[in-house]
């Protein structure tokens, strides 16, 4: 875990934050302040038995989804992994179909059928929530690619953790987004683990995971998490890259996550130290830092912070209050979402049979 | 009018009329485009449709086929060769993991419209890791389709079906069918498609029932001359073309008509496309089985590359006639 | 004397009696040492047998398994872990195109002596990508054996004739069956090894046979009481416990008595091992079989997520009876 | 393609080439030779038809297989893709195995079962040949993983060629060679081609291949693959870092394919030029290269010369003869060597089936 030094540049001076209207940064601080609240919501009903399955809290990475998906137009696009819950609210996703999709319902943006690790809104640009390290990578990769085959000036963000970096199928994705010239920026979410196992137990590398773009002539970077005007900034300098240019880039952003891997990881407190956790939360939430920054720029005010807070805890209960009660799918509903052509009874779907059940 | 074309030039033919009809139509692949296809299935396609419809691709079957199953999420329609079949197993989790379940795990937001197409057989000398047949594992994936054109007409219409399909379709070929030729409709006589899920009665026969699929078929064919001419038995020669979607209603018609079956696969015995038709058979029409469902697979080991005998451990006319004749 | 164990707990006791028998055994896997395990069947193992023999992993499963194959033929005997067995589908190239067929492409110069374990089971809401069942598709490559334990008894016996093994065994677990208790051997009695392909009659019975594996094992035995105290059906349940190789004698024999089939395989129905284990009974106990053999499998679709509804996906009770029910 | 430029430096000057007796370096030569005329013999009986499947020639990378192997001691493992018989006869593998197998023949070193492809030597510390592209890439891990598990100071040297540098599953191994202090050396056979593929057009890179390595704080160098005393120099640096220090190297040899990819890559003028061809084998031949330095160092005689390539002439064309000769596996033959187990008629394989033939 780097952090950000006492000497570090001050990332509000770039064109990009210097864009910002006032409306716009507390839009942004609420976005983060939701997204905890959902989360912590979620952790509540997790635990009383609503949901199924993992729950992978992103709590304490926020700025990582706000920041970076801020700058989205309307031809960029964005997937990631099972720890999906942030991008998906940044994207503009309801919580009311994201909790509902934690418990199971028809409701749910997957009616049901993905869970908390496979949130989808193509509507809004959003690929996924993909449970297999590093899967999504060659899918990222696919997306920037089909935006350049179809001529518009966008770029895929694809997110992957500081564990998924060790997978192939990152690498072959890294080579051909050089080679072919695509606009992909894969960020490295670097929270310091993959599960139990710290950065330095599951990477060999030199300086930082980043570099692996050099060998592979693409420009990287890294990024400190906790800030969202660096965050902003970084990004931008990536995505224009890939935009204008059609060039890959690598950001790795350190942040931090304060629960378990998954909220069924009873270890989290064995193998990292409370004192790493604590100072964490103290000098580097990316919430706290923001807020701080924005009263002081005179943007938020305490009031302001209340309510902002008071609006995302009561919108994350209405939708737990949604969830709950929404309807569970039916048996037939296993059977649907199979395939498109049977979804849409077209004519070839109904040439042989395409399910087996007797 | 119908053209003799080689299964080769057929299935040229598909890819190229398609290229031609939907402009987010991609071929992708190792040396598809400037060496013209390590099998030649594409020659000519990069010269004639340049760099962006024809893409020759590195090394790295996991990192390609991720990115035509990304880029058809947004509507292109990557036709993605591997190089032999048998490279699945690098792929595989795109294959099965991204590709077959995306779309369920969107809840229907997504689909991919992706071919993946390829020789998939033994008998070429390539050894065991090169010698794979996949269609049983991957049509066991619901979400995929699967198809194994056997003849030239079959594999342009198919290849054409496969390509408009809005489901990941896995299209096998075969090293050893790209030089057999046949008879293949003129274009000028109208588009030919043929729908996944249907099979072909390649055969009329009333004896005894050859079931198959691929190469297969024309050993089948082969083995019921040899049944005719020989043993005065009229085997009927069902080419299924496509594992899934099956065509269980032509499987359940023949078996009715003959009673007797013989599964010709030539996948290793544990499981594969036989063992299901099998199960479906006598699940549906146990009452018209006058003897057990025999099988002619290849022999159950790695496929061996000795060139003096691999054609035993395949399927092979002797092989089915045996089995035919020890029907009781 | 035998304890009561869980399937956690007898698995580990297994594993830990193999790494102090043979120094060359080594566990390795992502989370497997100082985590403990992602499901704890290593918990304790590092902090006893230390670095050299628990080891852990990157997530890199092609990486870290080839590696195990790599040094099983160098005499070490890598027992590795996927912490779910759905994740083998970035490592198959490893799985089935090295450690299957090493041995036989080197003429019997090599072999692979490694163990790959992990859980493989749909109902723990963990959705399509990881509630992969491969047994079926591992039993399809010659060269491979693989087994899938039921209980806490097999599944000590048979991860220690697995280790033993010279060949490379797939074993499967299940964690909705790690907290199941059974009763164990007690090691004084013995060195307690249950060897690869002997199929266990769980329960004997006279009027049909449920023939299963793995976690459908414990639901046709839910069935078999149901079916027993609600309509005087008396079941017989086989559990096959190891898939390759098969305990076809087994199979048979049960037919035989009860004339009367079904198989409960939690895999999708395309294929699979209930498939393959019906062809093998039609073709082998054609006269045997007084109707139909007919299956529970999971409903055809890849795996849902939602609790409410994924065991209805699943083999369960309700289902088993129903199907028994409907045999004519 | 890089090659030798004038101001090179002449590694006959470094400690192990010194210590090379003159006998031994005639041996090395020799062991060249021999490798060419057994492909050349091996061509032409393919031509003829006596061979399946694929021929994959390394003549013109001689001095990579033999300089390299020649550092091996009794500890030193040795694994390879698919062309692989310049590395089988410089383990020691005889003419007869090889040919036999390429014949498909009973008497082959795999029994007919492999083919080309899949030479193996386990004896001579060999263990293949290789089909999938970097699928040997973590099994030369695990060869040298077992190696250091088994307490034994050796390394294992695992070749790639350079277009199966961009599979996921080479970069796997190389994180996990870093991290766990795996004593292997990645011997990237850089021919310039991956089939019809330049390594421009299949291959992003800084400065070189070998450089991935860097960013896995692994150790790398270039080397002149013409050149068999920069060959054996380089490589005994590698290797003794692999076996003192238990740590990995990643060497990028330059060398050069006179034929085609396989013998039936028809293309093999097409992508390449006559001319670059004709130029390597003027300037860079690796025999050539090494006969004109022995018989300046007064090592070879002309006589000498043409004694050597007269009897490997002629052990290649015995060898054809006792492959040609030899039996053909028989249908019995298909179903051995599947399973250690039963093979060895051991109690576990008399339990269940193992085959399902009817
Ligand atoms: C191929 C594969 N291997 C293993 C897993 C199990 N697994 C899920 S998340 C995870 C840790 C990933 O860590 P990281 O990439 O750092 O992401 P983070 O969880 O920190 O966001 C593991 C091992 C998996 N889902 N897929
Ligand atoms: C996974 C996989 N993909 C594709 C192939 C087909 N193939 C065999 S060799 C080869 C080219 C490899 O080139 P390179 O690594 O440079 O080695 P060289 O042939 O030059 O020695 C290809 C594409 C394969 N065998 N395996
Ligand atoms: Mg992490
Ligand atoms: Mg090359």
């Amino acid at each position: 875990m780097t952090s950000a030094s006492s000497s570090k540049l001050d990332f509000i001076s770039s064109p990009i934050n210097q864009a910002l209207t006032p409306e716009r940064k507390v839009e942004l601080y609420t976005q983060m302040v939701r997204i905890r609240k959902f989360e912590q919501s979620a952790l509540k009903y997790y635990n009383a038995g609503k949901m199924g399955g993992f729950l992978h809290l992103y709590i304490g990475q926020e700025a990582v989804a706000v920041g970076t998906i801020s700058l989205g137009g309307a031809d960029d696009h964005f997937i990631t992994a099972y720890r999906d819950h942030g991008h998906a609210l940044a994207v503009g996703m309801g919580m009311n179909e994201c909790m509902a999709e934690m418990f199971g319902k028809q409701t749910g943006c997957s009616k049901g059928k993905g869970g908390s690790m496979h949130f989808f809104a193509p509507d809004k640009n959003f690929w996924g929530g993909h449970g297999i390290v590093a899967g999504q990578t060659p899918l990222g990769l696919g997306l920037a690619y089909g935006l350049k085959y179809l001529g518009k000036e966008g770029c895929c963000l694809c997110y992957l953790g500081d564990g998924a970096v060790n997978q192939g199928a990152f690498h072959e994705s890294l080579n051909i987004a050089s080679l072919f010239g695509i606009p992909v920026v894969y960020v490295i979410e670097n929270n310091g683990y993959s599960m139990g196992t710290s950065q330095e137990r599951s990477s060999a590398f030199n300086g930082c995971l980043a570099q692996r773009a050099e060998a592979y002539a693409i420009e990287w970077d890294v990024v400190d998490g906790s800030d969202l005007y660096e965050v902003r900034a970084k990004t931008h300098i990536a995505m224009e890259r890939a935009r204008k240019q059609h060039k890959p880039t690598v950001l790795e952003i350190d942040t931090y996550r304060y629960y378990g891997h998954s909220v069924a990881d009873a270890n989290n407190k064995k193998y990292r130290t409370p004192e790493e956790i604590e100072n964490y939360k103290q000098n580097h939430d990316p919430i706290s830092v923001f807020q701080r920054r924005l009263l002081e720029e005179g943007v938020l005010t305490e009031d302001l912070v209340k309510s902002i807070g008071k609006a995302a805890t009561n919108e994350a209960a209405a939708s737990a209050k949604f969830a709950d009660e929404s309807p569970a799918p039916t048996i037939a509903d296993i059977s649907t979402d199979v395939y498109w052509e049977t979804d849409h009874q077209t004519a070839a779907s109904k040439v042989g049979h395409h399910f087996f059940n007797d | 009018m119908s053209r003799i074309l080689t299964y080769r030039e057929a299935l040229r033919e598909g890819l190229d009329e398609e290229l031609a009809r939907d402009s987010n139509v991609v071929l992708m692949g190792e040396e598809v485009a400037q060496y013209n296809g390590a099998y030649k299935v594409t020659q000519g396609l990069w010269e004639k449709w340049g760099d962006k419809r024809v893409v020759d691709t590195p090394i790295s079957e996991a990192g390609f086929i991720g990115m035509g199953i990304g880029a058809s999420m947004l509507g292109v329609r990557p036709v993605m060769e591997l190089m032999f079949w048998s490279f699945h197993s690098v792929a595989f989790d795109q294959l099965v993991s991204n590709a077959a379940c995306v779309r369920y795990m969107s809840g229907g937001l997504c689909n991919c419209p992706i071919v993946v197409r390829g020789p998939a057989n033994g008998g070429s000398g390539v050894g065991a890791t090169h010698s794979h047949l996949p269609e049983g594992l991957f049509a066991a994936f619901p979400g995929l389709k699967v198809c194994v054109p056997a003849t030239p007409a079959d594999a342009k219409g198919l290849i054409k079906a496969a390509i408009r399909d809005n489901d990941p379709v896995y299209f096998m070929e075969n090293t050893l069918l790209y030089g057999n030729t046949g008879e293949v409709p003129d274009p000028e006589d109208g588009d030919f498609v043929i729908p996944l899920g249907l099979a072909d009665l390649k055969r009329e026969g009333t004896d005894v029932s050859l079931i198959a699929h691929g190469r297969s078929v024309i050993q089948s064919l082969a083995a019921a001359e040899i049944l005719q001419n020989e043993h005065g038995i009229n085997a009927e020669v069902l080419d299924l073309r496509s594992i899934r979607p099956l065509d269980v209603d032509a499987i359940l018609k023949t078996v009715k008509k003959t009673n007797r079956v013989v599964l010709v696969d030539e996948s290793k015995p544990f499981g594969g496309v036989s063992a299901m038709v099998a199960m479906l058979i006598q699940e549906h029409a146990f009452d018209d089985l006058d003897a057990p469902i025999k099988r002619v697979c290849s022999i159950d080991a790695p496929a061996i590359y000795s060139p003096h005998i691999e054609n035993e451990q395949l399927p092979n006319p002797a092989r089915i006639v045996a089995k035919v004749l020890s029907l009781r």
